[in-house]
């Protein structure tokens, strides 16, 4: 199965970092980029949505995001127990990893549409609608009988926060514009995706570089759990997509979404929520193992998954 | 009003801190602040400005002594333990019409 | 009549900035974006101008001219004894809504290509032309009988400044190198004009939003100002379109320009040449609610005047 | 030449102003001047950095006391009382070779 | 720990020298740093910030006197010589909790 | 012969410049416009590498590579005695005429495709190969007898500068991906190049103003050098493509390559390695003189003398 090619970029970068290229991407050009990247997937998710809703998707919609509540349930008392981390920092991370990565998803789509597979495309809600009830989760998690939260603050910055904000305001925008509407907009929301993905995963590599070292002072335990951790969860991603009936492509972008790790969202958030959290711990795990582990082996893993359930359940 | 002796309070902290500071100086007496762009290295190690997660601002305020404590005070209950943040001042004579 | 698309994203970005979202455009961004939008437009017009451009042409620019001069002549007396605003901020505020909006201008030429209409390309010329007389004029009323002007910085502002320079600097570029020079061009300066177009607004949509706080100080006769000039401005535009025999398309576009306010290069010069004039007031009348007004209501509203006119007249 | 006892002046202004102080600055007697992209609020208000409308420049001259009273007498004189702008200074070593 | 009184260093110099002065900074004693993008003027002609090769960076380290002092000397002997390049200091106090 | 178009970006530049518009292209736009370049010519290197590569070629690439070396060993004596340069800056301008311009080999390129005319794809790959010599050379040149060379500093700065590590890793990706892995990136690395080279071309006109200044302080010989030196240049690059048998555009191209001045790579990697040479010479020169000279008049020249040789040699 070979490697989708935006994902070299991602490498390149790594390598960039690794081995102190002075290569830089100025942090507008960051910016610019995932505000780029957030609105064209909203965008596309809306029109999917104009195209394909049916009241049936609710009842699958309550399924998909009751299972991925299960996620960060699971992954805090590993952290706190078998791993021996602060309350605070358990919760954080079990927040992480309960909510999901653009990026990742998008690389999925990407994997799918080389393997010239269908699927699903009104899964794009779901980069919307799961990370709420992971990141409150996770605040529950690290304030259960202790401390304060700010609450006010915290869901301002979960529901107004950029990511949260472009992708549903794209959707809207998809949604009420339409296929036709759009079109104009297609030459640079659609076209240039991928382009912007690849130039947007060089400075993701970067960035994971110096995340690297982070994770030296953190050990052998949280490079494991940021391994085994999507896994778990892509494996639970793959049965609900089973039962649901969703295609093969369906069923292994919900893998994906369900294994993959917040690095934008859920740090916002969590550095105002629970601020005592060591967010170096939780960016250097998302961003520093799974995040690379994901693109480079867990995608084309997921695909063979979903593609055996789907043998064995016919 | 001739030049006027006070505090020039510095303060580098995280960006994200940004609209916090923004919303509260005014409420603790400052008239005014200027915000530019940083990056930099202290206790929490690099941060780099590569992406916003870990880039600072650099937070410049020019008030009287008595207000520059509070703000010093404000943060260091509000902020000092949890985020990336030094302050430091100087003294300064704001020169005005 | 549908929206245009892309004033969707306007919406958006006046929704994160009264949402308070965290949503920023970095500065960069917009700089970029505006070099690039006023240099595709310039472009197009050099083109449009090698295709189309005849002698009779100058007498028609001529009038055109002539009829807009009456715009600021008229906000003047308006602002100054209606309003009882001070000689400089009336004389400021005239020049703002005597010279004309780039976007304003782009967004009326996208609803005419999803309206199907046909234009005088050449128009685009006016966004050039139409600037000068009216920043002009204003330091005249602002200075009649009493200070002295920095005439020459004021100038150079004018014709030097990134807007006109850059208009200026496509057009000719553009009538040089003709359609087929322009044609390897095309896939950056034209097939990604309206998706950056739909960014640029966003980022007018949050700094509109943050303008918005001004007005308040302002008042209720500044915001009618900002929805009665457009229409009186408008309808001449439309009336002298008529007369020189314009398209449907060309009439409402021309109805468009006089009634657009500037708020890239007329706030620059004014800054300059009347400093004592405050730049809130212009701003945010010209942003705050002739802008939104125009591409919400008043582009629909002179189409419709357009095609009323013509069927008047036939 | 040893180490010197000058002034650090710092204006804060609207970036419409940069391309005039720059040129101004040198006939001023300023031997050099360093500029940084700046947001903030005062007087004038907010003024967010968003777009070029509303951004701010710092810009930092170190230069002896004298200088520095020029540089604040011809900005008062010429900008002051129409544009967004605040001055300040502080005492300041400048080391040299 | 109380407020502490120590120096205000800043640098500024040519951007190309930012990755050497992060890894020799530690080396010389200072406890952290902040960097910003910046543009001016000096002996060396105008630096516009138009393109990586004429861009400035300023550099800001609170340290005691000694630090300061090494500071300078490093990079008056390393540097000062062939790059554009200012260094000043004023007296400044950090606040810590 | 037609002038490019987009070199008419350039004058654009210029004249902004000059007239001291206040048109400024943020740093951060020019940097993302760098990277994107240099990766998407890298990434067109490779990918006709892939197509092309023969064992013969590496004959080819050593004859290409020695001949070069002669251009900063000619350079050196003529600047020394002739210009009565420093020993430093001698041999800093050497390593800058030595080594290549990427933008000045893209305008070639352009030019050629406007011309209908082919050229040997794989040339993209000595815009890596030929940086190094020369800078290596423009070192030893200035510390031969004395002073100690900060190797390891500057050798890092070679290979590991974002220019020649963004070549080289487009490159690679390039080929490793092959043509079909690349198509999808194809909208935004290749459909968008022309465009964006334009817009990289008005901030280059706007830099290459400024130097224009310190020009006129260096005098008439160096600026007689900054048109003599391309020419010979050239007409070395001229025989030696002609020798390889490569076609008339190939010919050119390699003509063009030679008569090229760096004004990226060599300028960091010689400040690192020659701090003493004043930067102010060469960057004038290179980017002054010698940048507007090729793409204006050489390019067309060394065509003219590419299609010559090859008459005369048929
Ligand atoms: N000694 C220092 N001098 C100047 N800036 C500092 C110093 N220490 C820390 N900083 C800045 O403050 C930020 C946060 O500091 P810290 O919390 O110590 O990591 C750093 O990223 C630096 O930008
Ligand atoms: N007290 C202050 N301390 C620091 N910066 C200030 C202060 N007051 C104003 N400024 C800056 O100066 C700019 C113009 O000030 P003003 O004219 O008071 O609006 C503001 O946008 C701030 O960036
Ligand atoms: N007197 C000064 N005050 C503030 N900044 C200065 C001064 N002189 C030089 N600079 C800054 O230091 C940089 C290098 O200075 P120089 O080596 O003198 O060209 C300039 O580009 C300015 O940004
Ligand atoms: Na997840
Ligand atoms: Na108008
Ligand atoms: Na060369």
């Amino acid at each position: 199965m070979s490697l989708e090619p935006v994902v070299l970029f991602f490498v390149l970068g790594l390598a960039a970092g690794l081995l102190r290229s002075d290569l830089k991407i100025p942090g507008s050009i960051y910016d610019a980029l995932s505000i780029y990247l957030l609105l064209a997937i909203g965008l596309k998710g809306g029109v999917k949505l104009a195209e394909q809703a049916t009241p049936g998707m609710l009842l699958d919609g309550v399924l998909i995001i009751g299972a991925a509540i299960l996620i960060p349930l699971v992954a805090f008392p590993i952290l706190r127990y078998l791993g021996k981390l602060k309350r605070a920092d358990a919760a954080s991370l079990a927040a992480h990893y309960g909510s999901v990565s653009v990026v990742t998803f998008s690389i999925g789509v990407a994997f799918l549409a080389q393997a010239a597979q269908e699927y699903e495309g009104y899964l794009i809600v779901f980069l919307v609608l799961l990370e709420v009830p992971a990141l409150v989760i996770g605040v529950i998690l690290a304030r259960y009988g202790a401390g304060q939260v700010r609450w006010g603050r915290m869901l301002h910055e979960v529901f107004f926060g950029k990511s949260i904000f472009l992708l549903l305001g794209g959707m809207i925008i998809g949604y009420v514009a339409g296929p036709q509407g759009i079109e104009p907009l297609d030459k640079v929301f659609f076209d240039l995706f991928k382009g912007a993905l690849a130039i947007f995963l060089l400075e993701m590599g970067l960035v994971a570089a110096g995340r690297l070292a982070d994770l030296r002072a953190y050990g052998v335990f949280l490079i494991g759990f940021g391994i085994v951790m999507p896994i778990l969860s892509a494996s639970l991603g793959t049965a609900v997509g089973w039962m649901l009936g969703l295609s093969v492509g369906g069923t292994m972008l919900l893998a994906a979404l369900y294994a993959s790790a917040s690095y934008i969202a859920a740090p916002a958030a969590m550095r105002i929520a629970v601020p005592e959290a060591n967010p170096g711990l939780s960016i250097g795990a998302a961003l520093g193992v799974t995040f690379p582990f994901n693109i480079l082996i867990g995608i084309p893993l997921y695909y063979w998954m979903a593609q055996t359930i789907h043998q064995i359940g016919a | 009003m001739p030049d006027q002796n006070q505090r020039l309070l510095t303060i580098v902290c995280e960006s994200m801190l940004e609209p916090f500071l923004q919303e509260e100086l005014p409420h603790l007496g400052a008239s005014g602040y200027t915000v530019t762009d940083a990056r930099g290295a202290g206790r929490h190690g690099r941060r780099g400005g590569a992406w916003t997660k870990e880039s600072n601002v650099k937070v410049d305020i020019v008030c009287d002594a008595e207000v520059a404590q509070r703000v010093v005070e404000h943060i260091n209950r509000e902020y000092k333990q949890h985020y990336a943040l030094v302050m430091y001042s100087t003294d300064a004579k704001m020169h005005c019409v």
